[in-house]
């Protein structure tokens, strides 16, 4: 069953993007509901299989490693996979308003949309390296031309950018991969584990694909395409990739980190690591700060973020592996809830410059409140996932007495708040002139419930946090199991 | 398989030729020839890299290449359209922009 | 029950101005009559205690506060009488204060704890300042700020002396304080108690609001204040600071001299005033030295405190009445004629201490005290010379009086009642608490010649012409002490916070961000940055 | 000592070549060097005993990405006749220091790697073993197909990806222009074309048969069978068209659609997925596949979704 | 039954506001009359609640909620007799607030999101005071600084928005060292819940600088929120906010929270005798001292009326400080009674300013001429409270003092008594004047910007703020009344000092 599960996860987006190059265009609605509204189900399957019996491995064609490829379902993936299915979902309820089935740009938006879901659920599961980064060209180029879907010329920029520096990235890995199996023989992830002694060749092999991937992830200094294209991609587009996109590539970084080198002594380059995050974290901020337009705000914001991320390899415990994975949660649905908010705004004023946003709020409560609450969560603030995240962070940093990152952690929230409010001061800040009510270019409700429903998400993570925790903590990589 | 090490010298050359043109390009398209380049330099580069069995070349990188060998003519592809389309919306085929990072509407 | 009469009576009708007019006029016309609901509690000699208002309430008549009510109970209810007669109805500020000034006297007269005490004194101490500046003009305002400035120093000294004796003995009744003799003596509460209490008797140099807040008063005010208000600060010190066994002698001493040195001050700066209620103000000021040397002696006389009590008791009284009957002169003319001149010479004789007068039975008893401490002899001298010293001022103002002219031309029958308690009552008082000695003849004559003194003193200046002139302003350091306020740095400049709109940190960063972004965005930049971190991975995973 | 040679010849022209294309003057003279050079990797690829990737470097690298620079530039052209645009952007001093550093670390890489005198790599070694019970004799369509068909899958996909992109960020009113030959009607076109169509299209059925055994396969089929595409294009037998037709679209979604179902079957007998049941699939595979590829690198030539067929000639 | 009842109803008190809140966000702007319904409702609903479990802790129950955040770590509501104090006050002076505000904001924009705010605010402050442990207490205090946000920029004006950024600096930078320090704390003793006399002696000799670093960081954290010098800067400049906010975040919340969490953290979380020990008494003593001289002299030289005020709170609160580091059973009396005192002593102050404000357009100590006559009810409210600041009797103010400088000297810290005589001078020095303008000055011909109301909006606004002086007289007059707050907090006192 699950097997069957998780192929068709996989394979039914995918099928149903085919099926929308073919079928007319009457068919879009219902193809993007076949093609999205079952996953969730199907997703319980392995789910309960990995409840009752941990790790489970899919044996592609029949042929395990070293000769075929293998998918690996483990809890981490499980999280991955839940993530994605989830705020996909709720991301493609907005994206249903502002890509209608009946209109034009929708058939050339949805079999892309699909394919990016379908190719990140395929890249979670993959334990191969070469698979993976088949299906990273994949997510980057689906995600490439959604960024570009629109056509509006700073938009095209950015993905260019985001093209020709994601190629680069994928050639970085490549040679990596290429040179792991040169030494190795061996692709599959976990059985390479086996085979890797950490010489020089395997060690600069690493630092090649890691690299690679920290430039798909935009990791400060490697961050230069994230704010444009996420800042001038379409409103559901710029959510998945902040809460998304860019979040696969860490998780892949994590497998090759604590997975497939889990046996080197890694502490110095776990350091840099930790540097480039918090250098992420502060960078990010600052120039979320100094942005003049909110969807810009939000992407180096995502800059900012991301570098928590990067603070699970200093800290490597099974509580930084709890806080990493739940701020993966809690960040991936605020984020995706302020864009899908901004996107909103965006719509009804014509405009994401700040100077444009005096009084939206009355105009736009309920996206201003998505904002807002999603906000919370980005800041750290109790009650809400994020705050979680940070709590886990910081017992992990005083655990094991890092002062520094503890340090770096809490204040780091100080920033977050520098930028958000001061976006939200100016939305409540009352206009000079009456702003011109636009009715006809609002998005309708719907749009702003799904900005809602994540961040409410997002604040909710912060009570209900227990199952995702104990799901984190049986699926710890074997170094750091207790 | 006795020039693997002369084609591995190659690949290094080329790749760095590849650098250089994508660094110091400006047009699109020769930032996307340089691309094409590197990747060629490392497709060299795996099937040289992997043992031979039997004086063959492992036929694994091989059929990894040929993968990476259609992957690469499809980021092109796209990489062009793009490259057409932002001529036509902009009049340039850099990334050049005027307006600084981020800041047009 | 009747103690919280008292208190609550006065205190009612205050709280009934605000109300309706129908009650409003009930209030008003029960306000003069509002003083003799005193001799309730006087009379049945109840106590009452309260647990739950405030930090406990305890009510009672006793040795000390006795006297003060009756005093109370009559000067306040003459002057009342006279103030209905005199004063607009319809100044509610004033009646205001009026009811509560007495509200808060009866509750400190009649107080049995310290936090009651205090209660009744901040009640009066504020209601005081309506009285002040009934005028509404400059002189009053001024006056009334120094007396509020004043009110509140002595207040300030006051609650920290009642604090720091909380701390150690609780909200203690004062019939306890014999047991806590050994923490009193060793406290430095009593330090802050003296001073505070003596703000409010006007001890110098503390009586700067004296000599300003009389005159500006209503008349009758005047006579409450004078009378009646400043004996609240005697009440204090007996009360909170009374000799005790463990007290060495140079505190009486200390106290003996401060008296004195009040008594004759008061009267010298009176002398050059030339208006009639200043000159009677420094005149209250110059005989509550005379009372704070009373005061001195229960330190220097241990054996004989309970005696000094009741002279004490005497003194207050025979202030009290006599100096509001004083007060109520002026604000009656003294040209009607004889009696009006009478009416103001027997007070004025009463004070000066002329023979028989109650001021003479209050000196005699003061003097019998002196005697008994070592330095005797020179205390009763300047004791007598006191007297000179009074019936000069007393002349002064006798003088200035014939030149008075009142506003409203009428012989109040209050003022007339006054100076007759003023006569009768000390004498009734020191009969009942056996204060009254034999007459002697060696008493007589030294009672009489500081008077004649006096009056060669007189002569003589009259001979010389010499004539009092307003030399040192109405209340003399006050001035020095306004300049210096004045001057003072800007401190407590009051000005209003103002936010420059600062450019702050955030246009740099953009530019520096911008700029940064610039170079950072090429393909070089993240292949150089790249390979940098490849290099240092390498680096790191190799060691 | 002949083969040091010829290698060495190979280099030389390749590395020349390298540099031309990327500091050449005009862009133009570049897109030929991209393509003479993609034909020199070709020699390398035999050269480095590997034939199936020379086939495919020669049809895809040299030929169809080629032919899409070649179409691109036109459309640059087509919009500023005169584009020739400057050589460089940034005269930057770090170019060449980076550009030697990462040379010089794949080149130390590459080195050391080969140097190190690699055992067999355990997954080729498992492909030999395994294809012996197998019906297929090329190893590299066996690794492709039967054991690593999710990558092939995916490859795919990518294409279908790259596609649906480049027609999304395509502007609708610029589909109708035609990038043909100046004189699309001579007779000579019509005879060329006559012999020149079935030719191809029995080479890459051909080599798509081959490639169960031999060098080729769905790969190098679908390009060379996207060169007839091309030369139809270009010689206005076929045009671009906004109108989407279902066939087209069955077509260039044939491969993906087959592989996945058949893929996705093997779950019904019970097998894990991508199993495949026999010889007979891959040769469905393979062949909708070479349909699929073909005809998305015809339409990203032409720079549509679709296409039309033209009556006259 | 009844373990239903003490489980559920400490979350029911926070979550009755929260869910007003949240209604009022949806209902809107128009739906003014179900606004105001809905408020009142609430408010006298949760007064209700709080009696009930007053009751239920009368009965000698502990109602308390509690889940799992995290496994181990718990949020816990409970009600405990500090904590049914705080909520009291909160929700008597919430209702009384409620119906100031509906007044007050009669007619002006933007009044959905205020009362949504609003009711999260109070929400917040529910949730600080029913705190059964530091964690669950720094979740609703940081709550608390989200929510009273956008009641301190609500008139949107740029000044609101300063005044709300340094308002955040500072809130959110406190957080932060809060977070720090209870991390810390945390890692050396486990997840621990408020008990009366502290948890922490055992750990005093392994961890000794460690906890003196984590009190400093804690009491920094909340010190922020109580305006001690030097982390006062926010509150004065939270002064542009309407006048009810003004009121809730001096008298109610946001202040409140920051005494009363230095009150739990030194009673309940180290103990007295603990804090003594590590000789972090006298440091927190000593802020405190000055904050409450350096409040008053800021206090003295302000013009705006509501800076005024606002520094007279910068020194009010500081009493609770004072009341809680000077130690022994007295002085914590005074400091935890001050707690209910000062609150309903500054919010009848804040009432009436933002009365005078409001229908007089009055906003300078200078403009208050003579308003006693325009307004007397409204003046004669203000007198009171400003005679309770000053500490005069019987109004509460002096209750509080009392104990404060009694139970200063009873531990041998006499000079305290000397900060709070000279205090009391200076609030006289900077509240008599203003009395005297309101009272004796006359009226000046026209008021700044008189706007004509409605008589019953009047009667609205001037009966809160009468409510509150009736209050303030009330817990005065009857602190030795079993059921007064003095009372009570002696009745929580003797459980620290057995």
């Amino acid at each position: 069953m699950t097997t069957e599960a998780l192929a068709l996860i996989v394979f039914v987006p995918l099928l149903v993007a085919a099926g929308m190059v073919v079928l007319p265009r009457s068919w879009l609605g219902l193809l993007i509901r076949i093609g999205l509204l079952p996953l969730p189900f199907l997703l319980l399957i392995p789910t309960m299989e990995v409840v009752d019996n941990g790790a489970y491995r899919v044996v592609l064609a029949g042929h395990d490693s070293p000769l075929g490829i293998v998918w690996l379902l483990d809890p981490l993936s499980l999280l991955m996979l839940w993530l994605n299915v989830g705020i996909t979902l709720l991301v493609s309820l907005h994206a249903s308003f502002s890509f209608p089935p009946s209109d034009q740009p929708a058939r050339r938006f949805w079999p892309l949309w699909l394919i990016l879901f379908a190719s990140m659920n395929a890249l979670v599961l993959s334990a191969d390296l070469f698979n993976i980064y088949v299906t990273l060209e994949l997510v980057t180029l689906a995600a490439i031309g959604l960024i570009a879907v629109e056509g509006k010329p700073a938009a095209l920029r950015a993905a260019m950018r985001y093209l020709l520096l994601a190629l680069m990235a994928s050639l970085l890995y490549l040679l990596g991969v290429g040179l792991i199996y040169g030494q190795t023989g061996v692709l599959d992830l976990y059985l390479i584990a086996e085979h890797l002694e950490p010489a020089w060749l395997t060690i600069t092999a690493l630092a090649l694909m890691i690299v690679g991937l920290l430039i798909k992830s935009a990791i400060f200094p490697l961050h230069a395409w994230l704010p444009a294209a996420h800042g001038n991609a379409p409103g559901p587009v710029s959510a998945i990739l902040s809460a998304m996109v860019v979040k696969v590539s860490v998780y892949i970084i994590w497998r090759l980190w604590f997975w497939t080198a889990g046996d080197w002594d890694l502490d110095s380059a776990a350091t840099l690591m930790g540097i480039l995050g918090g250098l992420a974290i502060v960078y990010g901020s600052v120039a979320a700060l100094v942005q003049q337009r909110l969807k810009m705000i939000i992407a180096y914001s995502t800059v900012a973020q991301l570098g928590y991320l990067m603070l699970l390899f200093p800290l490597a415990s099974t509580l930084a592996f709890q806080a990493a994975s739940y701020h993966l949660v809690s960040h991936g649905m605020a984020k995706a809830a302020m864009f899908l908010a901004a996107a909103n705004i965006l719509r009804s004023v014509g405009s994401d410059r700040l100077s444009r946003l005096a009084g939206i709020d009355q105009r736009l409560p309920l996206d201003v409140f998505a904002l807002a609450l999603a906000g919370v969560s980005i800041m750290g603030l109790p009650p809400s996932g994020g705050f979680l995240a940070k709590w886990l962070f910081l017992e992990a940093a005083r655990e094991q007495e890092a002062w520094g990152w503890l340090v770096l952690v809490a204040a780091s929230g100080l920033l977050a708040a520098a930028y958000l409010f001061r976006v939200l001061a100016v939305m409540c800040l009352h206009p000079r002139r009456r702003l011109r009510s636009d009715r006809r270019r609002r998005a309708p409700n719907l749009a702003s419930v799904a900005a809602i429903l994540l961040a409410v998400g997002a604040i909710v993570a912060g009570f209900a946090s227990a199952p995702v925790l104990d799901l984190v903590a049986a699926g710890l990589p074997p170094g750091l199991a207790p | 398989m006795d020039n693997a090490a002369l084609y591995v010298l190659a690949a290094a050359v080329l790749f760095g030729v590849g650098v250089y043109g994508l660094i110091v390009s400006a047009h699109l398209m020769r930032k996307l020839f340089a691309i094409n380049i590197m990747g060629n330099a490392i497709f060299i580069l795996m099937v040289a890299v992997a043992g031979p069995i039997d004086g063959a070349p492992d036929p694994v990188p091989q059929a990894l290449v040929l993968t990476g060998i259609v992957i690469a003519v499809s980021a092109t592809a796209f990489a062009l359209a793009l490259m057409v389309r932002l001529y036509q919306e902009t009049g340039r085929a850099t990334l050049a922009d005027d307006n600084g990072p981020g800041n047009d509407d | 029950m009747s103690a919280v009469a008292a208190v609550l009576l006065p205190l009612t009708l205050m709280l009934l101005f605000p109300a309706p007019d129908r009650l409003r006029r009930l209030a008003i016309g029960l306000t003069p009559w509002s003083g003799v609901i005193l001799f309730w509690p006087l009379l049945d000699q109840a106590s009452a205690s309260f647990s739950w208002p405030l930090l406990g309430i305890t009510l009672g008549v006793d040795a000390v506060n006795q006297p003060l009510l009756l005093l109370t109970a009559l000067a306040w209810n003459l002057s009342a009488w006279f103030a209905w007669n005199t004063i607009d109805r319809d100044r509610r500020w004033f009646w205001s204060g009026w009811l509560g000034a007495l509200s808060g006297m009866s509750l400190l007269l009649l107080s049995g704890d310290l936090a009651t005490f205090y209660i009744g004194y901040a009640l009066l101490s504020l209601s005081a300042y309506l009285l002040i500046t009934h005028e509404h003009n400059d002189h009053a305002w001024r006056a009334a700020r120094v007396y509020l400035v004043m009110a509140f120093v002595g207040e300030a000294a006051i609650l920290g002396g009642i604090l720091l004796l909380a701390g150690n003995i609780g909200n203690a009744e004062f019939a306890t304080f014999p047991d806590h003799a050994q923490t009193l003596a060793s406290s430095p509460a009593r330090w802050l108690l003296l001073a505070g209490f003596a703000v409010k008797m006007g001890i110098m140099p503390l009586h700067l609001w004296l000599p300003l807040a009389h005159p500006v008063a209503p008349v009758p005010a005047s006579a409450v204040l004078s009378g009646v208000i400043v004996k609240a600060g005697l009440l204090g010190w007996l009360r909170f600071v009374p000799g005790l066994d463990q007290d060495p002698a140079w505190i009486g001493w200390a106290l003996l001299g401060a008296g004195l040195w009040t008594a004759f001050a008061g009267v010298v700066i009176g002398l050059t005033q030339q208006r009639l209620k200043t000159v009677l103000a420094y005149s209250t000021v110059s005989q509550m030295g005379l009372v704070l040397c009373a005061f001195a002696l229960t330190f220097l006389v241990p054996d004989q405190r309970d005696s000094l009590l009741g002279v004490i008791g005497l003194m207050a009284l025979h202030h009290g009445l006599n100096k509001a009957a004083l007060f109520l002169a002026c604000g009656s003319s003294l040209t009607i004629g004889r009696a009006g001149r009478t009416l103001f010479a027997l007070p004025a004789l009463s004070l000066a201490a002329f023979p028989f007068t109650s001021g003479y039975l209050a000196k005699n008893a003061l003097k019998s005290f002196m005697e008994t401490t070592p330095a005797g002899g020179v205390l009763v001298t300047l004791l007598a010379l006191t007297s000179t010293a009074t019936a000069l001022l007393l002349w002064h103002a006798w003088a200035l009086a014939g030149r008075t002219r009142s506003r409203n031309p009428s012989l109040q029958p209050s003022w007339a009642l006054m100076v007759l308690a003023g006569i009768f009552l000390p004498w009734a008082w020191a009969l009942v608490t056996g204060l009254v000695d034999p007459p002697r003849l060696y008493l007589l004559w030294s009672a009489t010649s500081p008077l004649l003194l006096a009056a060669a003193l007189a002569w003589w200046a009259g001979r010389l012409g010499w004539q009092a002139r307003g030399q040192i302003p109405e209340g003399d350091l006050v001035v020095l002490v306004e300049r210096l306020a004045r001057s003072l740095p800007g401190l407590i400049a009051q000005r209003e916070i103002r936010h420059r709109a600062r450019p702050g940190l955030l246009p740099h960063l953009q530019r520096i961000q911008a700029l940064y972004e610039q170079h950072q965005r090429s393909v070089q930049a993240t292949g150089l940055a790249s390979l940098i971190i490849i290099g240092l991975l390498w680096l790191l995973l190799w060691v | 000592m002949l083969g040091i040679v010829l290698d060495l010849v190979i280099i030389a022209s390749l590395i020349a070549l390298a540099i031309q294309v990327v500091s050449g003057a005009s862009l133009f003279r570049g897109i030929i060097h991209f393509i003479v050079m993609g034909l020199t990797l070709a020699l390398a690829w035999a050269r480095l005993g590997a034939p199936d990737l020379a086939m495919a470097e020669a049809a895809i690298g040299a030929g169809v990405t080629g032919a899409l620079m070649m179409v691109a530039y036109r459309r640059l052209v087509e919009i500023t006749p005169d584009h020739n645009p400057s050589r460089t952007g940034s005269r930057s001093r770090l170019a060449l220091p980076i550009a030697v550093g990462a040379g010089g670390l794949v080149g130390l890489l590459g080195l050391g790697a080969t140097l190190s005198d690699p055992e067999p790599g355990l997954a080729g070694l498992a492909v030999l073993e395994a294809l012996q019970d197998e019906a297929l004799g090329n190893p590299i369509t066996g690794v492709l197909l039967l054991y690593r068909g999710l990558d092939t899958l995916l490859e795919i996909a990518v294409l279908l990806t790259a596609f649906l992109a480049a027609v999304a960020v395509t502007r609708r009113e610029d589909l109708d222009y035609s990038i043909t030959t100046r004189d699309p009607h001579t007779p000579l076109v019509g005879a060329l074309l006559a012999i020149i169509v079935p030719l191809t299209v029995l080479v890459s059925v051909h080599l798509l048969k081959a490639g169960s055994h031999d060098p080729g396969g769905a790969f190098q089929a679908g390009a060379v069978l996207a060169a007839c595409g091309v030369l139809l294009v270009l010689t206005s037998r076929v045009s671009a068209s906004s109108q989407s037709r279902p066939l087209i679209g069955l077509g260039i979604v044939a491969g993906l659609i087959s592989f996945s179902l058949i893929g996705l079957a093997a779950m019904l007998r019970g097998e894990p997925p991508m199993a495949l049941p026999g010889m007979w699939a891959v040769y469905f595979i393979e062949t909708a596949m070479m349909l699929s590829i073909a005809l998305t690198l015809v339409l990203l030539f032409a720079g549509t979704e679709s296409l039309r067929r033209n009556q006259h000639g | 039954m009844m373990d239903l009842l003490l489980f559920w109803t400490p979350l029911l008190l926070v979550v009755v506001s929260a869910l007003t809140g949240i209604v009022i966000f949806i209902a809107g702007e128009r739906k003014a009359r179900l606004r105001i319904i809905l408020n009142l409702l609430a408010a006298v609903l949760k007064v209700l609640m709080v009696v009930l479990i007053g009751l239920l802790v009368l009965a000698g129950h502990t109602p308390e909620f509690r889940i799992s955040l995290v496994p181990g770590l718990d949020l816990v509501l409970r009600a405990d007799a500090l904590s049914l104090l705080f909520a009291t006050l909160s929700a008597v002076l919430w209702l009384v607030t409620t119906v100031y505000a509906i007044a007050y904001l009669e007619r002006s924009p933007n009044r959905a999101r205020f009362f949504g705010f609003f009711s999260l605010c109070v929400a917040a402050t529910m949730g600080i005071s029913l705190a059964g442990n530091l964690l669950t207490f720094f979740i609703f205090y940081e709550l608390l600084t989200l929510t009273t946000w956008p009641l301190v920029v609500h008139t949107g004006t740029a000044t609101a928005i300063r005044s709300g950024r340094t308002y955040l600096r500072y809130t959110l930078s406190g957080g932060v060292l809060f977070l720090i320090g209870l991390i810390w704390l945390y890692g050396i003793t486990g997840p621990q819940d408020f008990i009366a006399g502290g948890t922490l002696a055992e750990h005093d000799l392994d961890h000794r600088l460690s906890l003196q670093i984590i009190f400093v960081l804690l009491a920094v954290g909340m010190g922020v929120k109580a305006a001690i010098y030097p982390l006062h800067r926010w509150l004065p400049e939270a002064m542009v906010a309407p006048a009810p906010v003004s009121a809730l975040l001096h008298a109610v919340a946001v202040v409140k929270a920051g005494a009363f969490g230095l009150v739990r953290l030194v009673e309940d979380v180290y103990g007295p005798e603990l804090v003594a020990g590590l000789g972090m008494d006298l440091p927190l003593l000593l802020a405190a001292a000055f904050t409450i001289l350096y409040g008053s002299v800021q206090a003295l030289r302000q013009v705006d009326l509501k800076k005024r005020l606002a520094f007279s709170t910068v020194s009010q609160v500081s009493y609770i400080v004072l009341g809680i580091a000077v130690g022994g059973p007295l002085a914590t009396i005074g400091g935890i009674v001050h707690l209910v005192h000062q609150g309903l002593m500054k919010i009848i102050l804040f009432f009436c300013a933002g009365i005078f404000g409001n229908l007089l357009g009055i906003k300078y100590i200078h403009q208050l001429d003579g308003v006693g006559r325009r307004m007397p009810w409204a003046s004669a409210c203000f007198t009171v409270g400003a005679l309770g600041m000053i500490g005069l009797p019987p109004v509460a103010g002096f209750v509080s003092k009392w104990y404060l400088g009694a139970g200063a000297v009873a531990v041998g810290r006499e000079w305290v008594v000397a900060v709070l005589v000279t205090s009391t001078v200076l609030n006289a020095s900077y509240f008599l004047p203003v009395l005297k303008r309101i009272w004796l000055n006359p009226p000046p011909d026209q008021w700044p910007d008189e706007v004509q109301v409605s008589r019953i909006e009047i009667q609205a606004l001037v009966g809160s703020a009468m409510v509150a002086a009736l209050l303030a007289l009330g817990v005065g007059l009857l602190a030795g009344h079993p059921l007064s707050p003095l009372s009570w907090a002696t009745a929580i006192v003797t459980e620290y000092f057995p």
